[in-house]
């Protein structure tokens, strides 16, 4: 799992010049990772803070978050995806798959960003890059965003504080995702149920988006849950 | 604030999601050093800038990240027409 | 033309003002003029007026399609500055402002400019580096301006929040005491009049439609309502239009013209003397006679010809405001409206012979146009009347464009005003 | 004082909950129900302002948003002022406070009044164009004077304790208005099963049939308005927004309303709840249905108080059981406003007389008038009001069919009341903001929306349909067509219209202006528009003077620019304009609104987009130790980097000192994860990169970094950066920290647009990677503590790059340098970024390894003359400029972005300004940043300027200060002296030199 492939291990194998560069970015339980919001402590607030409220906030912290970029007239890259993944990228814009502890959304023509457990990435990459044919790349983006889960009776009104977009149920059923503008920055919203929506959100912006949400759910009341 | 249609997300969108990125197909000149100073001026600078239809470039720039064309009336702001890069539009002006 | 004073009020006030003149005629135009300005907003009336009073060139038609100053004019927030970084536009602008400083008196007509000062406010180290140079630059050219920290800010303005806790704390700003604001409209009905006084054809309500060209020299225009009308030389003075009237003459214009909102509170009490700008920021506000706080909004980033912009271009400048001015969250917001403006992609103007002979054209203003009106006037009457460039106009040609001398004022036009 | 025009019943407020308020100091009493105008006039308050210009007393004329005068001063502590808040639209509280906003010592007893009464000849529109221009220098003290006139209301002086929120919405159908056309429409489109959001700027739905006393299928109006709510409130797709104006209507169906939470209780409100939400609505379909304003006429001494829109009158009897008066004269163009005369009588008060303007009035209200013994006098008009602080007469007089002139003697009837009703204008104001031109209509005397690309239908007083069963229909039918038109096909289908009773009512006659005896100029005054002090004198006089556009007459007088902006006024204007003019409405113009309808609280606009979320604060992953180790932080971009670490007791410039010299002696640190990068993979890249930087990149080998300048197609330089070559097909680009967005902008905006066929993807990973930079001649032993990584020299050279190990934590490492010591950028996933940041600090505690921010980045880059982007460059430089034309090739086959535009004319001047090194000659000075060059400091102003000093520091390594900036021809002037004249009068002298002003030959690096 922590293989490294040193670049001049891999220029000096002519016959198979490594195309791109691999890495497994996971370092070791003694190495300490902490999330985008864990300046926040959001464990002590959900330890300390309202049991109940109308909004429920959770960090997904430290996933594999793996951009996935490609032509879907590439075939062999289609194809690669589904011998990996175990099921096809969702090519109907906007849509989303979760199978398992995987799922991946659909963000351009081109881009799908796929979610697994922390310590998958870089095996994930690896299968992903061994199956996949022609022109593509995929980044690990673990490290730059993390996962929002807001569930509860009044997360579409704190949606609807944030977002332009449509979060009405005729317009975003389960399963649905889109970036748009949330607040000042940006997310990746996909509506995962019911009352349940995952914002994707960049780590730099993660205070912001943090302080936001506390403000704009404060009618509602705020449940932090670690 | 404008309704854009994104045609590579297949539904409309606010406009806070775009950025206006000036007339549409104005192609690099293939040779640019060929090009007097006053061709380059013009391909960087100078522009229709029509009252009427326009044809424009935008980008889903929270979104998709997707450049595209609008064909849009620069007065009722009405959006004629949305196309993709590479393909020509069919809603144009009389006399272009 | 008729003097206006006090004197002269008080007389007509005895006579119940049934006695006014006409401040300007309503003329059938003349076949043929020695120079027809198209565009009757504050510069085309400032053109037609030093023609006149400058040149003695009084055989001249100003062509207008909708009403005297009822563009850009009517539309702007009122600011008058010279602080602008680059030499060339620094002298152009502060030709301006000296005209500006006897202009009530030139032309009898109170054009209510007020110097209450224009503070610039800087909140980054760039800002303030950028202030430092742009002070420096305007000094050595012998335009006023200092440099403030942000405790000389605060004692300026004492309801801006200068704290250290806000999002972005003003480090400090520039200072040109000589700008202020004047009244828009009077600049104009004051030109006109002006004007019309000597001669000149104010020809409203009509519109040109077509330039008439022989030969690569423009010998006329062609109108909606009084047919082709003559003339030895056209001076194009038609701000977000210019690039249909280029098109009309066969050739385009680095130009894009853009929807620039503005908006105004509610009367108040006088609360703010001074005209305060932050370009980081991104609002900027002053407050009218009347009681309005005049607050500008930005540029649209697409090409409108609709007088309006899109909401969220007001949002932000609004919570700029209130960001600003905290106190000011309860007042209301009256009205907001939109102007057309021509920008050039260097952020100054080109004042310009054309491709087409004796056509010339004044435009690209952008966001900075009124601070302007009597500098770009003059200098435009200059060019016509001589069909070539006056020195302050020089630089601004629209052939910079193709060889590069660009004058980047993007810096001190960063915010519109 | 008792509320001596309260009735004893009717009305629709609640006489059990009595509330007390305060207007100008004194206490009154109100009912709940009541607005603050309603229970000004039930308490017989007639003065509630001084006019703008004359200090006229004013009183109330109208009941809703067309309000000219009820502008008052609102809150009971100094932070919870609002001003200029319009009585007639303020719900009644208990504990309110008021006051009115001119008038000194009060709006009662105006001193001002006798200014205004003697100066107010003085005083026609355009006054001050034509004075106070003499002396020149005396302006500024005439506008003092002007100045204390200005305004309404004031600003409160503490800031505002309320919030304000926005919600997003989206939805089929969208009805502005809750009155019978509305409620209609919003029934029908509701049980279509659209979504549907009907708002109303009052604090009930029914609008009109709140006072009218109209019947529907049969039972009061009311009670249809009670039930058609109920079934509303039951739609689940259904919003319902009361108190809620729709202030703006933008393009593609997007709407603003304007809802006011709290302020119904304003200052009594609980803490912590929203004041006011602003709906950001984008609607498929838009249904106006914003009725109609009765428009008053223009008659002499029109503005005393006791002078009131008809309907008005009405409204305040039926609606709040108010009579504002106790005798009445109505004046009338038309049949409607008999009503309110009838609404008088029934109040058991006195009609003194119904003056209708029409020569032989015919209509059901007519007869019921005169059933009743009402007085009515045809053909006649009242063309003056006696007294002074009220009502005490009015002046009747006969007219001619055409309203033109009076025709024979006049009458004085004793009243304190007139209420008057010239017709109603539709209220277009919305259909106006989105650019559309309203058209005059000379059947209803009035304009109606025009032609519109938007998705939107009208119905009711809006099209200047005023019978309640024809505006029940035309609701019902825009409801319907609405919501099928959105999708919900048969919406019409087994809607049972709402039936009312046909009212029969003659010809309304077109009059704006009532004649007076005298010429306009010398009869009394005549107000057009109450707010500004407009007369017919003053359009007229406009007019006379040349000023014929309607536009111009608008901003000549002021009509219509203030905060009702001419809801009453604008029509009769542009009427009297012109009759003046010798032409019809339609030709002298139309009236164009603009947002708002009413106005909008600056707070609520700004919404929770101010204070601490007013904009993004970035953080790196490192930000919290930087915060507990003491850092100060610069702005960039939306980024908080450190700028400098001060110890205890340290200035900025001991720190950085200390900074500066514990890297150049020994290792320094810096958080870089701000840097911009840009993950580039595809078999295209390098060719991409050719093409958009302006240096060489075929040849870059794996493992390899190297520096490039990016430019515009113009040639001027506007990003940079190192990037490095990871693999054969694999690039990691750096960009600025404020540049990252636009560059991956820019590269997108190529690959998308000019080559698609280029085989290359980009991504941002930027968040992706903490970066930190050790630099110092320390660095290396202090690395290698804790990496597996080979750091000799030999192996991993200056400009290569690294994977392996930091800290047990995989990393990249890039030997590059911005400080020109040996250098080494590490990177490691952010997550692990706080960890390994700790680790070097662990190791480096015995090096004195050094925090250090951005302003020792930039003095140690400066002592190397490497320059920053943005700082150093400012859009109108070439690479050839800065002296890098060591970064420009030009045997690129491809002619690269920048190429050209380098190429042009002007670009290839050799006295363009260059970008120098420059040593002052007083070791200890440092030239200020943005201080200007001259070749002469004792010219003549204005100086002829050479260029401007970009960046200066004090170089504790060297002893000196150092500065960089830009000289013309400056290359070429190596060793001459310049002159940097500052503004307190002294003159810096500086020597031209390299940029480079410390180991010119890169050894350090290199070590």
């Amino acid at each position: 799992m922590s293989e490294m492939i040193a670049p001049e291990k891999v220029a000096a194998n002519a016959d198979a010049i490594q195309e791109v560069a691999r890495m497994d970015q996971l370092a070791g339980p003694a190495q300490r990772a902490e999330s985008p919001l864990h300046h926040a402590d959001l464990d002590t607030i959900a330890k300390k803070g309202p049991k109940n409220g109308g909004v429920t906030l959770q960090e997904h912290k430290l996933l594999g978050h793996l951009v996935i970029r490609g032509s879907q007239d590439n075939q062999a890259f289609l194809a690669g995806a589904r011998e990996a993944l175990g099921f096809d990228l969702p090519t109907e814009p906007l849509s989303s798959v979760e199978q398992g502890d995987r799922s991946v959304r659909w963000i351009a023509p081109d881009e799908w960003l796929l979610i697994v457990p922390g310590e998958d990435a870089f095996q994930v990459e690896e299968q992903l890059r061994a199956a996949m044919g022609g022109h593509f790349a995929i980044v690990n983006v673990s490290g730059g965003q993390t996962v929002l889960e807001l569930s509860g009776p009044d997360v579409r009104m704190v949606l609807k504080k944030s977002t332009p977009y449509d979060v009405h149920d005729r317009n975003f059923p389960v399963g649905k995702v889109v970036t748009s503008v949330f607040a000042k920055t940006q997310a990746v919203i996909r509506r995962t149920g019911e009352d349940r929506w995952e914002l994707v959100i960049r780590r730099s912006f993660a205070d912001y988006v943090w302080l936001w949400l506390q403000d704009a759910s404060a009618e509602f009341g705020l449940v932090v849950k670690a | 604030m404008f309704y854009i249609y994104c045609p590579h997300c297949g539904e409309h969108r606010e406009e806070e999601e775009f950025h206006a990125k000036g007339q549409a197909h104005i192609a690099r000149p293939a040779d640019p050093d060929s090009c007097s100073d006053k061709e380059w001026g013009e391909y960087l600078f100078f522009r229709k800038n029509p009252r009427g239809l326009h044809h424009e470039m935008w980008v889903h720039a929270t979104g998709c990240r997707k450049f595209f064309n609008v064909t849009r009336d620069t007065v009722t702001y009405e959006i004629k027409e949305v196309y993709k890069i590479g393909e020509r539009p069919s809603v144009v002006a009389a006399g272009n | 033309m008729q003097h206006y004073s006090g004197f002269g009020l008080l007389k007509h006030a005895l006579n119940y003002h049934e006695n006014w003149q006409r401040v300007w005629r309503n003329p059938t135009p003349k076949k043929k003029y020695d120079v027809i300005i198209v565009g009757g907003g504050g510069h085309g009336l400032a053109t037609a007026y030093y023609l006149a009073k400058e040149h003695g060139i009084t055989n001249v038609a100003v062509i207008e399609k909708g009403y005297l100053g009822g563009g850009n004019t009517a539309r702007n927030t009122t600011i008058v500055r010279s602080n602008y970084l680059w030499d060339e536009a620094a002298h152009l602008y502060e030709h301006a402002m000296k005209l500006w400083e006897g202009l009530s008196q030139d032309l009898n007509y109170n054009v209510m400019f007020s110097q209450r000062g224009c503070l610039n406010l800087g909140h980054t180290l760039q800002d303030m580096r950028d202030i430092q140079r742009r002070v420096n630059a305007n000094r050595l050219n012998g335009i006023d301006g200092e440099v403030l920290d942000a405790k000389q800010v605060q004692e300026i303005v004492p309801i801006l929040d200068c704290s250290a806790n806000t999002r972005f704390p003003v480090m400090g700003a520039s200072w040109q005491p000589r700008a202020g604001v004047a009244r828009h409209d009077a600049v104009a009905w004051g030109f006109a009049r002006a004007a019309d006084s000597h001669g000149v054809d104010l020809i409203q309500q009509t519109e040109v439609v077509d330039m008439v060209i022989e030969d690569g020299a423009i010998v006329g225009v062609k109108t909606n309502r009084h047919g082709v009308i003559k003339a030895d030389r056209v001076g194009c003075v038609v701000a977000g239009n210019s690039g249909v009237l280029a098109n009309m003459a066969g050739f385009e214009l680095p130009l894009e013209s853009h929807p620039l909102q503005a908006l105004v509170s509610e009367p108040i009490k006088p609360i703010l003397d001074t005209v305060v700008m932050s370009n980081h920021v991104h609002g900027y506000a002053s407050q009218s006679d009347k009681g309005d706080l005049v607050i500008g909004a930005g540029i649209d980033g697409y090409n409108g010809y609709g007088q309006r912009g899109s909401y969220p271009t007001i949002e932000h400048t609004v919570a700029a405001i209130v960001e600003m001015f905290p106190i000011f969250s309860r007042v209301r917001m009256n009205r907001q409206w939109g102007g057309i403006v021509d920008t050039c992609p260097d952020a100054c103007p080109i004042i310009s012979a054309t491709p087409v002979e004796n056509l010339f054209f004044n435009c690209g203003w952008g966001t900075g146009g009124f601070k302007a009106t009597p500098g770009s006037g003059n200098v435009f009457a200059a060019t016509l009347a001589k069909g070539e460039a006056h020195p302050l106009a020089k630089p601004f040609s629209m052939f910079r464009f193709h060889d590069g001398a660009l004058i980047d004022e993007h810096g001190a036009a960063g915010v519109a005003h | 004082m008792s509320q001596k025009n309260r009735l004893a019943s009717g009305g629709r407020i609640d006489r059990s909950k009595s509330l007390r308020f305060k207007y100008n100091g004194r206490e009154y009493q109100g009912y709940q129900g009541d607005t603050l105008a309603s229970a000004l006039l039930a308490n017989g308050v007639d003065i509630i302002a001084r006019s703008f210009k004359y200090s006229r007393p004013r009183g109330i004329v109208a009941a809703g948003a067309e309000e000219p005068n009820a502008v008052l001063q609102l809150g009971a502590t100094e932070a919870t002022q609002v001003p200029n808040v319009r009585a007639t639209q303020q719900e009644l509280f208990n504990g309110l406070v008021s006051s009115a906003t001119n008038g000194w010592p009060n709006a009662e007893m105006d001193l001002m009044s006798y200014v205004g009464k003697v100066g107010g000849r003085m005083m026609p529109p355009g006054f001050y164009y034509k004075t106070f221009m003499y002396p020149q220098s005396m302006w500024e003290t005439y506008e003092k004077f002007i100045r204390k006139a200005a305004g309404l209301g004031r600003s409160p002086l503490e800031n505002d304790p309320d919030i304000y929120d926005k919600l997003n919405h989206h939805c089929d159908v969208m009805i502005v208005g809750a009155g019978p056309a509305g409620l209609a429409a919003a029934l029908v489109a509701a049980r279509s099963g659209a979504r549907v959001i009907l708002a109303d700027e009052q604090s009930e739905f029914g609008g009109s049939l709140l006072h009218s006393g109209e019947k529907i299928n049969g039972r009061p109006a009311v009670e249809w308005v009670a039930e058609t709510v109920a079934e509303l409130e039951k739609h689940p797709e259904v919003l319902l927004l009361p108190r809620s104006t729709v202030n703006g209507y933008h393009d593609h169906n997007f709407l603003t309303i304007h809802q006011r939470c709290t302020d119904h209780i304003a200052d009594q409100a609980p803490k912590g709840q929203v004041r006011q939400r602003m709906h950001r609505v984008r609607a498929n379909w838009v249904v106006l249905a914003t009725g109609a304003h009765e428009r008053p006429l223009v008659y002499g001494n029109n503005d005393v108080p006791g002078c009131m829109v008809a309907s008005a009158v009405s409204t305040y009897i039926n609606r709040y059981g108010v009579v504002p008066g106790n005798e009445l004269v109505l004046m009338t163009t038309n049949d409607y406003a008999y009503q309110t005369a009838l609404d008088w009588a029934d109040a058991g008060r006195k009609v003194v007389a119904i003056v209708d303007t029409r020569q032989s009035p015919k209509g059901a209200r007519i007869e019921e008038a005169r059933k009743r013994g009402l007085n009515i006098i045809t053909g006649s008009a009242v063309i003056d009001v006696q007294g002074s602080k009220r009502v005490s007469g009015v002046q009747v007089a006969p007219i001619d069919a055409k309203g033109d002139k009076v025709t024979g003697s006049v009458e004085r009837l004793s009243c304190d009341t007139v209420a008057s009703s010239g017709g109603w204008s539709p209220v277009i104001h919305l259909s106006c903001h989105t650019g559309s031109r309203p058209e005059w209509r000379d059947d209803i005397i009035g304009f109606v929306p025009g032609k519109t690309v938007q998705r939107q239908l009208t119905a009711g007083g809006i099209n200047g349909t005023y019978s309640l069963r024809k505006v029940l229909e035309e609701g019902a039918t825009a409801g319907a067509k609405a919501a099928e038109s959105a999708g919900f096909a048969d919406a019409a289908k087994g809607i049972a219209l709402p039936l009312s009773e046909e009212v029969k009512e003659g010809p309304a006659m077109a009059l704006f202006h009532i004649p007076h005896t005298k010429p306009t100029a010398r009869a009394p005054k005549q107000f057009v528009d109450l707010q500004n002090d407009v007369t017919a004198a003053g359009i007229e006089l406009a007019t006379r003077e040349g000023f014929e556009s309607i536009e111009h007459v608008k901003r000549y007088t002021a009509m219509g620019f203030g905060t009702d902006q001419g809801k009453l006024g604008n029509i009769n204007g542009m009427a009297i304009a012109a009759k003046s003019l010798n032409q019809s409405i339609p030709e002298t113009g139309t009236t164009i609104f603009r947002p708002n309808y009413t106005p909008i609280t600056f707070g609520a606009i700004a919404g929770r987009d101010c204070g601490e979320l007013f904009d993004i604060k970035r953080y790196t992953a490192m930000h919290k130790w930087h915060v507990e180790h003491g850092a100060l932080f610069e702005d960039v971009g939306q980024w908080k980097r450190p700028w400098y670490f001060p110890k205890a007791g340290e200035s900025m410039q001991q720190a950085l000192d200390r900074e500066c010299k514990a890297t150049r002696d020994s290792v320094g640190i810096l958080d870089a994860s701000t840097l911009g990068k840009i993950d580039i993979q595809g078999k295209d890249a390098r060719e991409f990169l050719s093409r958009v930087y302006t240096n060489a990149w075929a040849k870059l080998g794996v493992g390899k970094c190297r520096y490039g300048l990016m430019c515009g197609e113009d040639g001027m330089v506007f990003d940079d950066g190192v990037t490095s070559c990871l693999a054969e097909n694999h690039f990691l680009m750096t960009t600025t920290s404020g540049g990252a967005a636009r560059v991956l902008e820019w590269l997108e905006l190529y690959h998308q647009t000019e080559w698609p066929e280029m085989e290359v993807y980009f991504n941002t990973v930027t968040d992706q990677w903490a970066t930190m930079t050790i630099s110092g001649p320390n660095s290396r032993k202090l690395l290698a503590e804790l990496t597996d990584i080979d750091l000799d020299n030999d192996s991993f050279k200056f400009m290569d790059w690294r994977q392996g190990k930091v800290a047990g934590v995989p990393a990249r490492i890039f030997r590059i340098s911005f400080t020109g010591e040996l250098s080494y950028e590490i990177n490691v996933q952010a997550n692990y970024g706080l960890f390994v940041w700790e680790k070097l600090f662990e190791h480096g505690a015995k090096y004195n390894l050094t925090p250090y921010g951005t302003e020792t980045m930039h003095v140690l880059r400066a002592e190397k003359g490497f320059i920053i982007a943005g700082q150093d460059t400012d859009g109108s430089v070439t690479p050839i400029d800065l002296g890098m034309s060591w970064c420009v090739s030009n045997n690129k086959p491809f002619s690269y972005i920048g190429k050209r535009g380098m190429a042009r004319e002007d670009c290839i001047r050799t006295d363009r300004k260059q970008l120098v090194g420059l040593k002052t000659k007083d070791p200890k000075k440092v030239i200020p940043e943005g201080s200007q060059a001259v070749n002469d400091p004792k010219q003549a102003i204005p100086m002829t300027m050479l260029g401007h000093v970009t960046s200066s520091y004090y170089s504790a390594n060297l002893g000196h200060s150092i500065a960089l900036g830009m000289i013309r021809n400056g290359h070429n002037r190596m060793g001459e002296t310049v002159y940097y004249p500052q503004a307190d009068g002294t003159v810096i002298e500086a020597e031209i030199c390299s940029p480079i002003f410390l180991d010119p030959k890169g050894e350090r690096q290199n070590v």
